[in-house]
């Protein structure tokens, strides 16, 4: 099957999960109890049947559900996932302003948690049973039992409130509006807390994985056999053992997007990082319906292309898998 | 039965993490009698540091012990950790099971489900789910359960897979066993470590996120865990910074411990590093 | 004298079931010879082997005695200059094929990696050397390009002797080489090695534990047994007047090859199948790759008291076969007419009180035991489905147990505490339980050691005999089927190419591919002289 | 003492409240914060306490009212008001011009006095409801008729309740979509500069106001803060001067009022007067019975809950008028002290005795959603005390939409919530115990169905009094009815601490605070 085929493939795949995405959350949030009319009714603290009815009728709020969702998803086909009922503007705009930081922070943990994750798996691998292996297995457990959340407020309560070394909230400083390099530097000092917190979580995974794909593999008997040809032993570690250990990592990743971007809902709250994790929680709480249906959308398609990508990875790393289902 | 007993308690992080549960869950049945007053009893001044007369771990945002509040909190994250987990494994086993069994289009079918479960952000999803049902200890335990019961299916699926085409399987199949007691009785006892281990961890998980959402103020209001007592300190912390590091201890040393004993469980349980 | 090992002592880490894996272990292999070492499995060839190259897996460490090469002891070499040796002067291939190669790597790049590794040459010319090598194997240079998974066994082994011989060792050493190979490829593959050893004057060690492989290879052999050697001696001697009694008894358990069974005369038939057939769908649900018929029009008859053997190579389909009978299977097309009745297409419900009089007994004596059932339990299984008293059928198991062999009192013990051999013999006892007129075979004896398996043929001929069950029997090993069938049905790519009384088939073999697969049988020629 | 309205505004024309300071440095800019960022810049249309402080910079009223809620000039210089209390007549001053340089004449009032304010805004339709009609004698001058006397009507022309809307930009457009929404135009110190969405909003001085001195400031930023830990970090490195009501958790009061370079102001809301309350659903029994509701507040230790749940901001409140507002009348109150015992005594009198496990009644408490934040701390506080007297009240986590669905509907047992009585008791209070205000479907109405003839009847009389004494007469007899009655369960008076950089004067000028904007402030 040509590597074309099997990326049409995939990408009707994701066409079909986002398909599924945007049918669960609707009908979800359409039988959520309370709708947008309340909403603002709610925030401008006076409200009047009169002043409800419009709204609802404005925002077609009164018309049977069939026919919501079919216009809903005429729209979304479109590109237009509707306005938000709070901030009175296109949902699709709001997400894209904030994608942008989640994707830094949740790029900048991925990288750090892999490469971490992998030096440290491999290192521990080297030495099966020794102390460096123990630790580096212990630590790994202790950053996988850590709520997420505390480790950031943690990480504010050291760095921030008692050393004073790096600012705990936002993206820049406020109000300082630097430009060029300086506000680069500043938004890279205000990235270090919440993306190490994300990181760390990752790492401790990637560090376990690593270690028993690369004791796996030791075991197997080509390793023997590249032994048997008399290769350095760095280099049996490295293209034999590392090369074929690789492979299971890559699927990892793959599964670790979906759960990253949760990760970041919480690791985002706790810095008010001003990425689409805190407005997918602002979004529920004040009950946005077409917001949260948004971030729904965008959140799916960008796992879904991630697989994909990790899928190809995974075709080129494994070349067994002959580009099949 | 007794080769699993030498292996597992041969592992000392295993031993550790079952002593440690094993006082956890203790302390959380054994509340009532070892405090007097409830968890939500106002015993003196707010925000008051550990060690202060009569305070162990000092006083809440609302003047509460933290003490009986820690060992109360134990009671509800346990009680959601264990009870979604159950929910998971039981409709995880179930689905796997069929699907691993039958394969064909019950397979396809569920594989197509727990690949929209990776896909979709769970904990988005989650936060809806509690959000819609509105926040309460059901809505909690529902939630929890419907997000991770495709891991265990996964798991299952994948040894009924394996196991279905060993050869005692086909055996009873020659024997006249009909599809149910094969299920049950030959290959359910087979595939039981896998999913003991995946369980042990799940119910860490779950912990963690229930007080996830609780933090997020999405937690059951009329209840006091962890979660909520962290949650609730997101503006204390920079006064008093006991009533966020001591819950998210007992959170961390909980799961910890459960972690120690799912690794103690695999490799008891692992036939190729059990034997 | 190239290879010089003085009392080799070689000690397992704790909890092992004996403490040392070869004990005080001392034999020579001069140049251009070929020894053999053979014995049956845990006798520690296999480690006195790896302890040669100084590939002793983690944990199992040489405790004693020397290992000499060209007069330098291997055990006290520094490891960077053993780890020279290694490929150079001295190779080493393996017994599975498919996990030998790195599954990753091009073949190309896995050989010339060895003679980078050795000499200070480009890739370019080291895979020019690759090539040259590929071709003295009778392969075509392309496979250079290609992954291990796309080459079939047979040429995966041809690769492993190509990059062992990329730098001329002056030794070669083969562990069960041709052990997981089909009976045509590993005849082809001992020919390669003989005819290799002999152009470049080398020494191999070769480790079986099939004597018919010694007789046809080796200049000298070593029998071991329990880490320790039992005899050894040129080849003639120690075949032809093999002095230790553990070695005569091990050459008379191996099937000689020849016909013992005279044919039965012809009675109605109890099972007649007429041109069965069962296709496979490779690729998952949607995928429409094509369907390949794995059993294609197959005919057979099977009457009580007699064994009918099913000869083929692995990919003949003839466990499918097996298994569409005893409808494990549902065959697409055919007639199975037993007793009268056509079971092939027969609904489940209808099949069932049919089904008890057919039993099967499984080859992997791992895997047919269900791990957490007593013995007790297992046996039971069958009378409980079909709602007998359990108290009799707990009574009938002890007598069926003593039957086949073993004391009533492993009803309460688990599968595990268990040999090979005794778990065959359980199978066995379990699929009797139910009392049937059929018992299909499929390949029971392939997974045990020679003289075990002597055993369970005796058993199973002795059993068929005593209960008067028609049998049929699986196997891949044409000297198996010789000794335990009446009549013989050789089966290629899902056809029968000829079926007829052992005697005449073995003696006068009609069809080419039967003659092949013969001629084939290692160790034949010597025995028939 | 009847003062003579004409008489005290006649006094003050003449001298300037607000004299014009020397300001040395005219340079620099207030940073300010918001908690998220409001959906619309129409004052009236979006009418929360953020776009209340935003706007007051932008739209003005004509009327300030100083610290006794004396009127004060500032659109109109002056006015009289008949004998008979009907008609007001309003003079403007003639040289106050449009952020966009049209002239601000008695068209823009009489717009928005009779169309724009009733139709959007709910309290401004309450008190023109009274207003017969309003006309522009001539460009200057504006004339309000009402169907009868309303002494509340001064106060309704606050600039929370009445800001004057330009005619030019708003007649004949829709007002829920008008483009000036989010760009407003007004006369104020402040004009609109830039709305960066997720960011800040930025205003900046008007250079052709009125007032002369003023602005003191050349702009506002309005930086979005989300959470409270964020914001109070920002107030202490100084990247921010101001923290409005709201903006900081109560928790970390202590840590903000020991810094040195902030002040804290506890009477900059006076003016909105609000009193945190609990609503009880008086439909379901045994809510209806007075008994429980004076049980209920017995239970409560209110002093503990200011000292230590609000960390000692805001007082006991035993009314339903704050004791800062005008009418309030300390001696007829009728004040429930923490008495556990007499709650339960009240309990057993009224037949809820102790069924198992000690309860006596089991009812929901629907929480305003607030995140964790003092709401939820004074909810989880009365909870535990109702508890020591057998009540068990379950605590119902709600989210924006769903509480203003479930109160507005009525479909709850016990809520927590708050009013402003923003002066006068005929704007703020009379809305939540007049008979005529039990509307179902609408939020912050009469939700309990408290329904007393004698209450009507004081609060109808009360709002047409000439006199101020005569309406002191009807009020003080209706608190003296509501206290005895229990008729809403008044928790404390709100006195939220505005904290501003120490370098800036002039921040809070009257009990309206921010809500009259920041014209005067000075950096020293």
């Amino acid at each position: 099957m040509s590597r074309l085929h099997f990326i049409a493939m995939r990408l009707v795949k994701t066409a079909l999960v986002v398909f599924a995405v945007v049918l669960l959350s609707f009908l979800l949030i359409r039988l959520a109890p309370g709708d947008a009319a309340t909403v603002m009714a709610g925030q401008s603290g006076y409200a009047d049947e009169a002043f409800m009815k419009s709204l609802r009728a404005e925002y077609g709020l009164d018309k049977p559900l069939p026919a919501q969702l079919a216009t809903y998803l005429g729209t979304v086909a479109r590109g237009d996932l509707g306005t938000s009922y709070v901030r009175r503007q296109p949902v699709l705009d709001i997400i894209l302003e904030r994608l942008p930081n989640t994707l830094l922070l949740d790029a900048f943990a991925l990288v750090v948690a892999i490469a971490g994750g992998v030096w440290l798996g491999a290192a521990a691998a080297r030495r099966p049973g020794s102390a460096g292996d123990a630790s580096v297995t212990v630590l790994s457990m202790l950053f996988y039992a850590v709520p997420q959340f505390w480790l950031g407020m943690m990480a504010v309560l050291v760095f921030s409130v008692w050393l004073a070394w790096l600012p705990p909230f936002g993206i820049e400083t406020m109000g300082a509006d630097y430009t060029g390099l300086a506000r680069a530097g500043d938004i890279a000092k205000h990235m270090v807390l919440p993306g190490m917190t994300l990181a760390l979580y990752y790492l401790a995974s990637y560090a376990r994985l690593t270690r028993t794909a690369m004791i796996e593999v030791a075991d197997q008997d080509f390793v023997k056999t590249a032994r048997a040809k008399g290769i350095r032993e760095s280099q049996v570690a490295r293209r034999h053992i590392l090369r074929n250990a690789l492979i299971p990592l890559v699927t990892f990743a793959g599964l670790q997007a979906s759960i990253l971007v949760g990760g970041s809902v919480l690791v985002e709250n706790v810095f008010s990082w001003p990425g689409i994790g805190t407005l997918a929680y602002e979004a529920v709480t004040a009950r946005d319906n077409p917001l949260l249906l948004g971030i729904f959308i965008v959140t799916a398609v960008l796992v879904s292309l991630f697989n994909l990508v990790t899928d190809i990875a995974y075709s080129i790393a494994d070349p067994r898998v002959e580009m099949g289902r | 039965m007794k080769k699993f007993a030498a292996v597992f308690l041969g592992r000392p992080m295993a031993l550790v993490g079952l002593a440690v549960f094993a006082a956890i869950v203790a302390t959380a049945l054994a509340a009532p009698l070892l405090f007097a007053r409830g968890p939500f009893t106002i015993v003196g001044m707010p925000l008051l540091p550990p060690g202060a007369p009569g305070l162990l771990a000092g006083s809440d945002v609302l003047g509460r012990d933290m003490l009986v509040g820690l060992a109360y909190g134990a009671r509800i994250s346990l009680l959601v950790g264990i009870t979604s987990t159950l929910g998971a494994v039981g409709i995880g086993v179930l689905l796997g099971a069929v699907a691993g069994y039958y394969g064909g289009v019950t397979d396809d079918l569920l594989m197509r489900v727990t690949e929209f479960f990776q896909i979709i952000p769970s904990f988005v999803l989650l936060m809806v789910l509690v959000a819609f049902l509105q926040p309460s200890l059901n809505s909690t335990v529902i939630g929890i359960a419907l997000i991770s019961w495709p891991q265990v299916a996964r798991v299952v699926r994948g040894e009924f897979l394996s196991l279905r085409g060993r050869e005692f399987v086909q055996a009873a199949r020659t024997l006249g066993m009909r599809d149910a007691a094969i299920i049950f009785t030959q290959i359910l006892p087979n595939a039981l470590p896998p999913i003991m281990v995946v369980s042990s961890m799940m119910v860490g998980s779950a912990i963690l996120t229930e007080s996830a959402l609780s933090f997020l103020g999405l937690g059951d209001p009329n209840l006091l865990s962890w979660g909520s007592m962290i949650g609730g300190s997101r503006s204390a912390m920079w006064v008093a910074w006991w009533t966020t590091v001591l819950p998210g201890l007992s959170i961390m040393v909980t799961v910890l411990a459960l972690n120690f004993i799912g690794d103690g469980l695999n490799d008891a349980l692992n036939p190729r590093r059990g034997r | 004298m190239l290879v010089s090992m003085q009392g080799l002592t070689v000690a397992l880490p704790s909890g092992a079931d004996r403490s040392l894996a070869v004990d005080k272990v001392s034999f020579e292999i001069d140049a251009n010879e070929i020894v053999c070492i053979v014995g049956e499995s845990g006798s520690g060839k296999s480690v006195t082997a790896h302890a040669i190259m100084g590939l002793l897996p983690r944990g199992v460490t040489a405790t004693g005695g020397s290992i000499l090469f060209d007069g330098v002891d291997i055990l006290r070499q520094p490891p960077e200059a053993l780890r020279k040796m290694r490929g150079c002067d001295m190779a080493m291939i393996f017994q599975d094929p498919m996990a030998a190669l790195n599954p990753v790597v091009t073949i190309g790049r896995q050989i010339a990696e060895q003679i980078c590794a050795h000499r200070a040459i480009s890739q370019g010319r080291a895979l020019k050397q690759a090539a040259e090598l590929l071709g003295r194997m009778g392969l075509p240079a392309a496979l250079l390009k290609s992954f291990p998974h796309q080459l079939s066994g047979g040429q995966r082994q041809r690769v492993m002797i190509a990059m062992a011989l990329s730098l001329s060792p002056r030794l070669l050493i083969a562990d069960e080489p041709t052990t997981a190979l089909d009976v045509t490829t590993q005849a082809q593959i001992l020919k390669l090695l003989k005819e290799i050893q002999a152009e470049r004057q080398m020494s191999v060690l070769l480790i079986t534990h099939d004597f018919g492989v010694v007789a046809d290879m080796a200049d000298r052999v070593v029998v071991m047994r329990h880490g320790a050697v039992v005899e050894s001696g040129t080849t003639n001697a120690v075949l032809g007047a093999p002095s230790h009694a553990y070695t005569q008894a091990l050459i008379a358990a191996v099937p000689k090859g020849e016909a013992i069974l005279p044919p039965l005369p012809s009675t109605d038939p109890l099972i007649s199948v007429t041109n069965l057939s069962k296709r496979f769908r490779r690729g998952g649900f949607f995928s429409h790759a094509p369907t390949i018929a794995a059993v294609d029009g197959v005919s057979l008859t099977l009457s009580r008291g007699e064994t009918l053997g099913i000869v083929g190579e692995s990919g003949s389909g003839k466990s499918t076969l097996a298994r569409c009978v005893i409808r494990l299977l549902d065959p697409e097309e055919g007639e199975i007419l037993f007793d009268g009745a056509d079971i092939a297409h027969m609904r489940s419900g209808a099949l069932r009180p049919l089904r008890r009089r057919i039993q099967m007994v499984f080859q992997d004596p791992f895997s047919s035991l269900n791990p957490r059932q007593t013995i007790g339990d297992i046996l039971i299984a069958g009378p409980r489905a079909y709602g007998e008293d359990i108290k009799d059928a707990r009574a009938r198991a002890a007598e069926i147990l003593r039957m086949v062999g073993l004391t009533s009192e492993s009803l309460r013990r688990f599968p595990h505490e268990f040999s090979g051999g005794q778990r065959q013999r359980i199978g066995l006892a379990r699929a009797l339980m139910l009392k049937p007129d059929v018992l299909i075979a499929d390949e029971p004896v392939s997974a045990l050691d020679v003289t075990v398996q002597a055993q369970v043929l005796r058993l199973l001929d002795d059993v068929r005999a005593q209960m008067n069950l028609a049998m049929l029997f699986i196997t891949h090993d044409m000297r198996v089927a010789a000794q335990v069938c009446h009549r013989v049905m050789v089966m290629r790519h899902g056809r029968v190419v000829e079926t007829g009384p052992t005697r005449d088939v073995f003696a006068v073999p009609t069809d080419a591919y039967t003659r092949q697969l013969l001629a084939a049988i290692p160790g034949r020629l010597t025995a028939t002289q | 003492m009847a003062l003579d309205r004409r008489a005290i505004l006649g006094a003050a024309a003449g001298a300037p409240f607000f004299a014009a300071h020397a300001w040395a440095a005219r340079d620099g800019i207030i940073n300010a914060m918001m908690t998220d960022e409001p959906a619309t810049l129409c004052y009236p249309l979006f009418n929360t306490r953020l776009v209340q402080e935003i706007c007051g910079n932008i739209n003005e009223s004509l009327l300030l009212f100083d610290w006794q809620f004396r009127p004060q000039p500032n659109l109109a210089q002056a006015f009289e008001m008949s004998p008979d209390g009907l008609t007001y007549t309003f003079h403007l001053r003639s040289d106050v011009i449009w952020h966009d340089g049209a002239k601000f004449t008695a068209r823009d009032v009489v717009f928005s006095c009779a169309t724009m304010l009733p139709q959007l805004n709910p309290r401004s339709r309450n008190a023109f409801s009274h207003v017969a009609s309003v006309t522009a004698k001539d460009a200057y001058t504006v004339v309000f008729r009402l169907k009868e006397p309303f002494n509340a009507f001064l106060l309704s022309l606050m600039a929370s309740s009445a800001p004057m809307m330009p005619a030019h930009i708003y007649e004949g457009t829709d007002f829920r979509t008008n483009p000036f929404n989010i760009k407003p135009i007004g006369t104020g110190p402040f004009k609109f500069a830039q709305w960066k969405r997720g960011q800040f909003i930025h205003l900046t001085r008007n250079e052709h106001y009125w007032r002369p001195g003023q602005p003191g400031m050349d702009g506002i930023y309005y930086r979005v803060c989300p959470t409270p830990e964020q914001r109070m970090v920002a107030m202490e490195t100084g990247a921010v001067d101001l923290a409005l009501a709201d903006d900081i958790d109560t928790v970390v009061n202590s840590r903000l009022v020991a810094n040195p370079n902030l002040v804290a102001r506890a009477d900059a809301y006076n003016g909105t007067g609000e009193i945190r309350v609990m609503e009880l659903n008086q439909r379901r029994w045994p809510f209806g019975d007075r008994r429980f509701r004076a049980a209920f507040l017995h239970a409560l230790d209110r002093e503990f809950m200011v000292k230590a749940i609000n960390f000692g901001e805001g007082k006991v409140a035993h009314g339903p008028i704050p004791s800062t507002a005008p009418y309030y009348d300390d001696k007829v109150l009728t004040k429930y002290h923490h008495d556990p015992a007499k709650a339960r005594a009240l309990l057993d009198e009224m037949g809820l005795k102790p069924k198992l496990g000690g309860v006596r009644h089991r009812f929901g408490l629907m929480m305003v959603p607030d995140g964790g934040g003092a709401w939820t701390r004074g909810a989880q506080y009365v909870k535990q005390a109702l508890s020591e007297v057998g009540l068990a009240a379950e605590l119902e986590t709600t989210d924006w939409p769903t509480f203003s669905r479930r109160s507005g509907n009525w479909d709850f047992d016990c809520d927590t919530n708050s009013y402003g009585e923003y002066g006068d008791p005929a704007i703020g209070t009379s809305r939540f115990f007049l008979t005529s205000n039990i509307r179902k479907g609408v939020p912050l109405t009469n939700l309990q169905g408290y329904s007393n003839l004698e209450v009507d009847r004081l609060l109808g009389q009360a709002a047409v009094a000439i006199d101020r004494a005569e309406a002191q007469t009807h009020y003080s007899r209706l608190q003296q009815i509501l206290t005895h009655d229990a008729a809403m369960l008044w928790m404390y008076e709100r006195k939220p601490l505005l904290f501003h950089n120490r370098r800036l004067k002039n921040v809070v000028m009257g009990p309206n605070g921010p809500a009259d904007g920041f014209g005067a402030v000075t950096r020293a």
